[in-house]
């Protein structure tokens, strides 16, 4: 097996290099994020089939074994998740190669691979200081990207963006220290072994702190405002990554965190009322936008929403949803908003509805392929959306949550409702002014990364069962934490003589 | 059979014989309550034999003049349905509601025909007939419903068995609010005031018939000299027990008659006093009549 | 089979889906080459369809499949009337490839739901017909059918999400996915999931059915689909929900009868709420139909009225009843395609469905009159027709079984019938031609050949109803339901009386002949130019006076206390309500203030204090 | 005002609730079973004397590759985002006297020096890379802020960074390839005490040390260049 941590080494020393290339030619540099990334996927899929075997293994770092040192502890349910990072990365760094980022164009490059490389190390670590400290990168590099056009709405958002984030990650911290301080180790295996002996009200606490944390990173309900502002500022590969990376890994710590180190069923199902309040008030808030940007933000929202309710129903089936629902949102946002920026790119920039009225009579093949994204997310077949949301909705019903998916049911009305409106917009018999014959750029590049996103939601759609083996496995391994404590530290305990 | 299909062609014409006389009896005996002379009574079959001799019809096309052809058609196909005289012609392949669809078919192919003659008199009066049908027919049903349910069948020949026996049989007695909503019903089927909305000749001259002259007016007449035979023959069949040939002629003259009664002293409504006035009175009793029916 | 080593199922979705994808490719090359291919692709579909075998699985994901009486039967309504259409569609070129891409997609996925025999690949299947047609009624159209198309959706939406709610119950309670397992185990089911479970699945199927309340996007949806697919739409799309409606109603709850609840009249209370559903939808839509100022919406409401028979005869549940909503499914299907594709003939050679601005057609489209006469004929339940067994059927059904008031009431509805049908026949091919149709031409070849096709089985089954009542009985054998036994191949007996349809045709024609003999002993007759009408000189030069706008005013004045009565209000004003609860949410939580942000954090953080004390401390 | 009290309370709900969780940590017991094994086992396995530079650079050592990268992030950000805002604000200022700009040039090369040692012997003294590479930076905030119109080669601190990032890294790879565990010590523990020991733990706190320097130099750089002296 290669080794998990090159996904994390390999970015970073490219990402380190990038001066190095603009030294040699200014055009180099936007080639970096595609060889790390490319690189990263090829790795994955090197260890897919180690995905479907349910197993977690620990990657010992600087030869000290855990709980001692730090670890990577790379089980299905965190490369179910580097998956998706990664696939959303590398068809966005493709799509860089035809994108004039903002300057400095070196910088823009290494924060783009840092958000990713960020977003891949939370999913994979297996050292909760080890995952504050990849949040932090995430979200540092975060923060910048969104804010890094320079213009006025972009430094607001951004600093929205920073101020949540920041106090996010150091509740974070908080948590952190509260259990080191009761548990004397950071290893998340071993304090899931040892939690249970931890005063119940300092485990509350902790939780608390996590919740909150992640929760900004996982767009939950109160803590989300940054999203819509930092979604229509940020350049567009950088908000492809923001819900297709970001919102991913931050939704990754909190289901881990929650269902691995505290482990109280009570605690995960308050997910269940932040997910759906998560998800009416993105949907909602969707309902009467009518810039397609921020429209697609507030969806992203109502998404994750629907993601943490399947996280909150705490079952396996629900789970099961819930990731294969977090798969389809990553690949679904990612394409929409690809497909958004090359529709920009046809109206001088301008990504509200009118500006946009009648563009599929005038590009059938883009349009078609946010027709993709956009029935995808309104789970209709043959696309992928159709099997996540099935089985989200049944594998909460199956949980034992009725209620709860019967309100994901209505808040889905409102979905379609926003949606189907969007797609009378654009394929409108009624041209807008502003478009025009031809963009200033060419746009085969942006077209082969739409399409290959759209290509995986179709072929996902048409033969879901590696998908669902997948998923499979990667519920039940978040369920499992036993097997995770013991696949971690299972040779200290050993040697502690069972302890 | 070959004396059936004899009876069957026969029959019409008698029908059509007796229905131009009831007609005829109709102007005589409105004309004396209106302290008229009146014409005689077989002043009716004299104009059928004039319209018939007449040349040179004005036509408006195909449909045109296929209209009366279908309502006659129509009328005598209902005509068939209907036992008469308790001889059961082929009503054993067809029930009440058959029938109630048969009778359909007349007036359907007639307003076709007016349709095409493109008059708007015509298409008024056809949209007052329908208006006005909506309304009694729901009045019809409910009679029909009771009566189909109190005999357990929707058969002509076992309604008529079932009321065998003398005039206590008769399914008037215990269906009386039935019968009562039928009858008023049947003041509209017949085209008698208060409900004459269709033909109204002071408003829209004459409705449906404005642009027929000739031997299409002749045929429309045999029309309706056949549809008021039928239409009383439903009540007498339904209500008063049928009877021998002759005995049936004589009941469905009592009910022309007191449709008669009614038309001669009566204004009429407006089309939409009309309708609403079978949605209301005589639905009401009618559907009291219907539950007495379901429950007991 | 062709060589290919290939499951037959697996054929049918290679043909379909190869088909459509061809389709779409080369349609962009020639504008007939399109319609062939979808021809082609549906006389192979037909073909394979009519030679499935009994089972088939597919192991990933693993979907069901499988053949039984009653998809046959929708399936040969399918794909018949899909071919038929699809022929019609050869006089419309200008289609675009899109359109015959979803077409066949929507097809295929129709077949497939009808053999699909679990519940996964049936609400796969449900949901790809479902969003095909939205593709279709959104075409490339302008801001009405944008938001027709939205309506459709949302309300397609609510559909599938009750189904799916109530497919999850039912596979949590019988743990089971296949429809074999599902009856199986029902039975085990607690019995207020159990009623939940129906009921959901019947309200998913009925939007698609459009059964009051669930209808209202019904009309605009009719109104605002290209033509000739709004008779697709119309005659077989809306009988799936139908379908759907059957599997809910007596394949689900016939194994367990409901039996802890009341009965009236001897039917179980489910089974009356159903019909009185069915009736209201069939009389409050007739009455709507009556009012209508465009042919199209006229038609829409008329389909929504007749698909509340068949449910009403679902309600009754008898044999006859049944049968005679089986029969109804199959007629309103011929008959509703026959004048929705009459009518696109109609709309293509004059481009108005607006009743007002039509007129006179006759004399310049003859063939559409005619056969605009014999749907009108099944649509009134006119005997000889197809119309008629099925009416007749559900009548002796419903005054057997004692629904004394809905039978009231689905009278009135089928009286309404010939209100509106006049008004649509009268106002579009009678009484004056408009001045700007006086060059307009007959249909061309392809549409009127398929009024032929389509009026075959109308007549053919309108005079022999023994043919289609042998497949119901087959159906009702199937699924363990009581049958109509009693029939010939042209009588039909009932416990109420009986209907002969050939007798009742062959007297027709006597009686025809005998009016013909009348018209023949009269006088010639003068061929009058169309102005030359009675006008009680009034007008001394001819005027053009076309009846056609506010046909039967008089009648709307009387009914406006139940027009007022209407659903949409209620649904206009939750749209109305979410719409201002968006608007708060938008503008006032996502307000765009950081601060506030932080208020909300710190707000978050106590109620997340609280809540967890609560539940741990 | 409602609000601001408001949020008061919210706070003070808060704070109790966090004081009285903390309250239940017992301190200053030998809870730290982590801790605990970092004081006993220091010097036998990674051969450094100095604990927190163990810790720091073995134990946790990707942790310390996260915060360089955080570092490096937050100098990348605020370069990123000041970048082209530079000549926006400027202020005038008095230009610095004759004995700012000798002094500090003499200074300058000792505190290079001084800082160069802290972060070569981090193992071995209290410091390391990060102090080191601060300090190091402090030499260059000198001359900023002494010598007028100074500055250094933009090219040259992206290379060093960017140099001593990619060492950092390569020395994790090293240590997968040789020893099979990233920024596994392939070099031994050495002889404690001496400057030549604890394996690779000086070779990453000089990496460390010259891309904080470069960083923190080139962010001061980019900071520095809002102002402008008066002539």
């Amino acid at each position: 097996m290669v080794s998990p941590i090159l996904l994390i080494a390999v970015p970073l020393i490219l990402a380190f290099s990038v001066p190095l290339w603009g030294l040699i030619h200014k055009k180099l540099e936007k080639f970096v994020p595609l060889i790390a990334f490319g690189f990263n996927t090829y790795l994955i899929f090197r260890l897919l089939p180690f995905a479907l075997t349910e197993r977690t293994i620990s990657v010992v770092i600087a030869n000290i074994k855990p709980p001692f040192g730090i670890n990577l502890a790379v089980g299905p349910f965190g490369l179910f998740f580097a998956l998706i990072i990664q696939l959303v990365a590398l068809a966005t760094a493709f799509y860089l190669l035809s994108y004039d980022p903002p300057e400095p164009s070196d910088k823009f490059y290494m924060l783009f691979i840092l958000l990713v490389l960020g977003s891949t190390g939370m999913v994979l670590t297996g050292d909760i200081f080890n995952l504050f400290v990849f949040l932090e990168i995430t979200s540092i590099s975060a923060y910048a990207l969104t804010a890094i056009t320079k213009t006025g709405p972009a430094a607001e958002a951004g600093f929205k963006y920073l101020l949540l984030g920041s106090l996010g990650s150091t509740l974070v911290l908080l948590g952190i220290a509260l259990i080191y301080g009761s548990l004397g180790t950071l290893n998340m295996a071993h304090i899931a072994h040892r939690i249970s002996g931890m005063d119940s009200r300092l485990v509350v606490a902790a939780a608390i702190l996590f919740i909150v944390g992640f929760g900004v990173e996982a767009e939950m309900l109160p803590l989300n405002g940054w999203v819509p502002d930092a979604y229509q500022a940020a350049p567009i590969p950088v908000v492809a990554l923001l819900s297709g990376a970001v919102a991913k890994a931050g939704l990754y710590a909190l289901a881990r965190v929650l269902y691995t180190l505290i482990g109280m069923p009570n605690i995960i199902m308050l997910l269940l009322t932040f997910g759906i309040l998560t998800m009416f008030a993105g949907e909602l808030a969707a309902l009467r936008q009518n810039d397609i940007r921020r429209l697609l933000a507030y969806s992203s929202i109502g998404q994750m929403g629907m993601i943490m309710l399947a996280f909150g129903a705490f079952g396996v089936n629900s789970v099961f949803g819930g990731v294969l629902q977090a798969f389809t949102h990553g690949i679904t946002k990612a394409l929409l908003f690809l497909v958004l920026g090359v529709m920009a790119l046809h109206t001088g920039g301008a990504t509200d509805m009118e500006s946009l009225r009648g563009f599929g009579r005038k590009f059938p093949y883009w349009s078609m392929l946010f027709a993709v994204g956009v029935l995808s997310t309104l789970g209709l077949p043959p696309f992928a959306g159709f099997w996540s949301k099935l089985a989200l909705i049944i594998g909460v019903i199956i949980d034992g949550h009725p209620t709860y998916a019967a309100l994901a049911l209505i808040a889905t009305f409102i979905e379609v409702f926003y949606f189907a409106r969007l797609l009378s917009v654009i394929y409108s018999s009624k041209l807008s002014p502003k478009l025009v014959e031809r963009s200033i750029r060419n746009t085969t590049i942006p077209l082969l990364s739409a399409t290959f996103l759209a290509a995986i939601i179709i072929a996902v759609g048409l033969y879901p069962n590696v998908f669902f083996d997948l998923g499979d496995s990667a519920s039940r391994a978040l369920l499992n934490r036993a097997h995770y404590i013991f696949s971690i530290i299972g040779h200290y305990l050993q040697s502690m003589g069972g302890v | 059979m070959t004396g059936q299909i004899l009876w069957a062609i026969f029959m019409p014409i008698l029908v059509i014989i007796i229905g131009l006389i009831y007609m005829g009896l109709a102007r005589k005996i409105t004309a004396r309550i209106h302290n008229r002379y009146g014409p005689p009574f077989y002043q009716n079959i004299i104009d059928v034999i004039k319209l018939f001799s007449k040349k040179d019809v004005a036509n408006h096309g195909v449909m045109f003049s296929l209209g009366p052809v279908i309502a006659v058609a129509g009328m005598v196909i209902s005509l068939l349905f209907i036992p008469i005289g308790n001889r059961p012609l082929l009503s054993f392949n067809g029930d009440i509601i058959v029938l109630l669809y048969l009778l359909v078919i007349a007036p359907l192919g007639m307003a076709l025909g007016v349709g095409e003659g493109a008059n708007p008199n015509g298409a008024i009066g056809i949209a007052r007939a329908l208006t006005l049908m909506l309304g009694y027919e729901v009045v019809l049903v409910i009679a029909a419903v009771a009566v189909m349910i109190h005999a357990g069948s929707a058969s002509f020949m076992e309604i008529i068995r079932q009321q065998q026996g003398g005039v206590a049989h008769w399914f008037i007695w215990p269906l009386f609010l039935s019968a009562l909503a039928t009858d008023i019903a049947l003041q509209a089927i017949l085209g008698e005031k208060p409900f004459d909305q269709p033909i109204a000749p002071h408003e829209i001259a004459s409705g449906p018939m404005v642009e027929y002259g000739g031997k299409f007016l002749g045929m429309l007449q045999i029309y309706h000299a056949i549809a008021i035979i039928v239409e009383t023959g439903i009540f007498v069949n339904l209500f008063l027990g049928g009877g021998s040939l002759v005995w049936w002629f004589v009941k469905s003259f009592a009910v022309f008659f007191v449709a008669l009664l009614i038309n001669a002293v009566m204004p009429r409504f407006r089309i939409g006093q009309a309708f609403k006035f079978y949605w209301t009175y005589p639905a009401a009793i009618g559907l009291v009549g219907l539950i007495i029916v379901a429950i007991t | 089979m062709f060589g290919i080593n290939m499951n037959p199922y697996e054929l049918l979705a290679a043909v379909f889906g190869l088909g459509a994808i061809l389709t779409y490719l080369l349609g962009h090359f020639d504008r007939h080459l399109k319609t062939w291919l979808t021809l082609i692709t549906l006389a192979l579909a037909t073909y394979i369809f009519l030679h499935l075998p009994n089972e088939y699985s597919l192991e990933s994901p693993s979907l069901l499949f499988g053949i039984d009486k009653l998809s046959w039967l929708f399936g040969i309504l399918t794909l018949g009337l899909g071919t038929i259409v699809a022929f019609a569609l050869l006089a419309y070129p200008e289609l675009s490839p899109n359109f015959y891409f979803m077409f066949i997609l929507n097809i295929g996925a129709s077949i497939f739901l009808l053999l699909s025999r679990d519940l996964v690949a049936f609400f796969l299947m449900w949901e790809l017909m479902s969003w095909t047609i939205f593709a279709m009624i959104l075409g490339d159209g302008g801001a009405e059918r944008g938001r027709a198309a939205t309506k459709y959706l949302v309300w397609s939406a609510i559909g599938a999400a009750f189904i799916l709610f109530a497919f999850a119950i039912l596979a949590k309670s019988t743990n089971s996915f296949e429809w074999s397992g599902i009856v199986a185990g029902i039975s085990q089911m607690p019995s207020g999931w159990r009623v939940a479970a129906i009921a959901l699945l019947i309200a998913g199927f009925a939007v698609k059915a459009a059964i009051m309340p669930m209808h209202t996007w019904v009309p605009d949806a009719y109104a605002e689909s290209p033509h000739p697919f709004t008779a697709f739409l119309s005659g077989v799309l809306s009988k799936l929900g139908i379908y759907g409606i059957f599997l809910a109603f007596f394949v689900l709850s016939a194994r367990f009868e409901l039996v802890n609840m009341p009965k009236i009249f001897g039917t179980h209370i489910f089974g009356y709420i159903l019909a009185w559903i069915g009736a209201l939808t069939a009389f409050g839509a007739s009455l709507i139909a009556i009012k209508q100022e465009h042919a199209k919406r006229l038609l829409a409401w008329s389909s929504i009225s007749q698909l509340g028979y068949i449910l009403f005869g679902f309600g009754i549940g008898s044999a006859i009843g049944i049968a005679g909503a089986l029969f109804h499914a199959v007629s309103h299907a011929l008959f509703k395609t026959l004048l929705f594709l009459i009518l696109a003939g109609v709309i293509k050679r004059t481009g108005t469905d607006r009743m007002a601005e039509l007129g006179g057609l006759i004399k310049k489209m003859p063939l559409s009159f005619i056969f605009a006469v014999v749907g009108g004929l099944a649509l009134a339940g006119i005997p000889m027709t197809i119309g008629f067994p099925s009416k007749w059927l559900i009548y002796e059904a419903a005054i057997h079984q004692g629904f004394i008031f809905t039978t009231v009431l689905i009278f009135a509805a089928s009286t309404a019938v010939f209100l509106y049908y006049y008004r649509f026949v009268f106002s579009i091919f009678l009484g004056e031609l408009h001045a700007n149709h006086q060059d307009v031409k007959e249909v061309p070849f392809p549409i009127w050949f398929s009024y032929i096709l389509i009026s075959i089985p109308i007549f053919w089954l309108g005079l022999f109803p023994g043919k289609a009542m042998q497949i119901f009985a087959e159906i009702a054998e199937q699924f363990d339901l009581p049958a109509v036994t009693n029939f010939t191949a042209t009588t039909i007996t009932t416990p109420l009386g009986s209907f002969n349809a050939l007798i009742v045709g062959l007297v027709f024609f006597a009686s025809f002949a005998f009016g013909l003999l009348l018209y023949f002993i009269g006088g010639r007759t003068r061929k009058v130019h169309q102005y030359d009408t009675f006008l009680a000189g009034e007008a001394d030069e001819p005027v053009k006076l076309h009846y056609g706008q506010r046909f039967f005013y008089f009648l709307e004045r009387e009914l406006k206390p139940l027009y007022r009565i209407s659903v949409e209000k209620i649904y206009q004003f939750v749209a109305e309500f979410t719409r201002f609860v968006a608007d708060q949410v938008r503008k006032g939580f996502f307000c765009g203030n950081a601060q506030a942000y932080l208020y909300y954090m710190t707000i978050f953080i106590v109620i997340l204090v609280f809540a967890i004390w609560r539940i741990k401390l | 005002m409602i609000r601001n009290i408001f949020a008061l309370l919210l706070i003070l709900v808060i704070s109790v609730f966090l004081a009285s969780s903390i309250a239940s940590i017992p301190f200053g017991t030998e809870k730290t079973t982590v801790g605990k094994y970092y004081l006993d086992k220091t010097i036998e396995e990674t051969g450094s004397v100095n604990t927190v530079t163990s810790v720091v650079v073995l134990y946790r050592g990707f942790d310390t590759l996260g915060e360089v990268t955080v570092l490096f992030l937050a100098a990348t950000g605020l370069g990123a985002i000041l970048f082209g805002l530079r000549e926006k604000r400027k202020r005038k200022k008095e230009r610095p006297s004759l004995i700012m700009r000798t002094g500090t040039r003499y200074l300058f090369t000792a505190a290079l020096l001084f800082g160069a040692y802290v972060f070569v012997h981090g193992h071995l003294t209290p410091g390391g890379g990060f102090p080191g590479g601060v300090i190091v930076a402090t030499a260059f905030l000198m001359l900023f802020l002494a010598q007028e119109g100074f500055r250094v080669s933009e090219k040259g601190v992206k290379f060093v960074e960017a140099l001593a990032g990619m060492t950092y890294v390569a020395i994790g790879i090293a240590g997968l390839l040789l020893v099979g565990s990233f920024l596994g010590n392939f070099l031994g523990t050495g002889i404690p005490n001496k400057l030549a020991s604890a394996g690779i733990i000086p070779l990453i706190y000089i990496t460390i040390g010259l891309k904080v320097g470069s960083e923190i130099t080139g962010l001061l750089q980019n900071m520095r260049e809002t102002t402008e002296y008066e002539s």
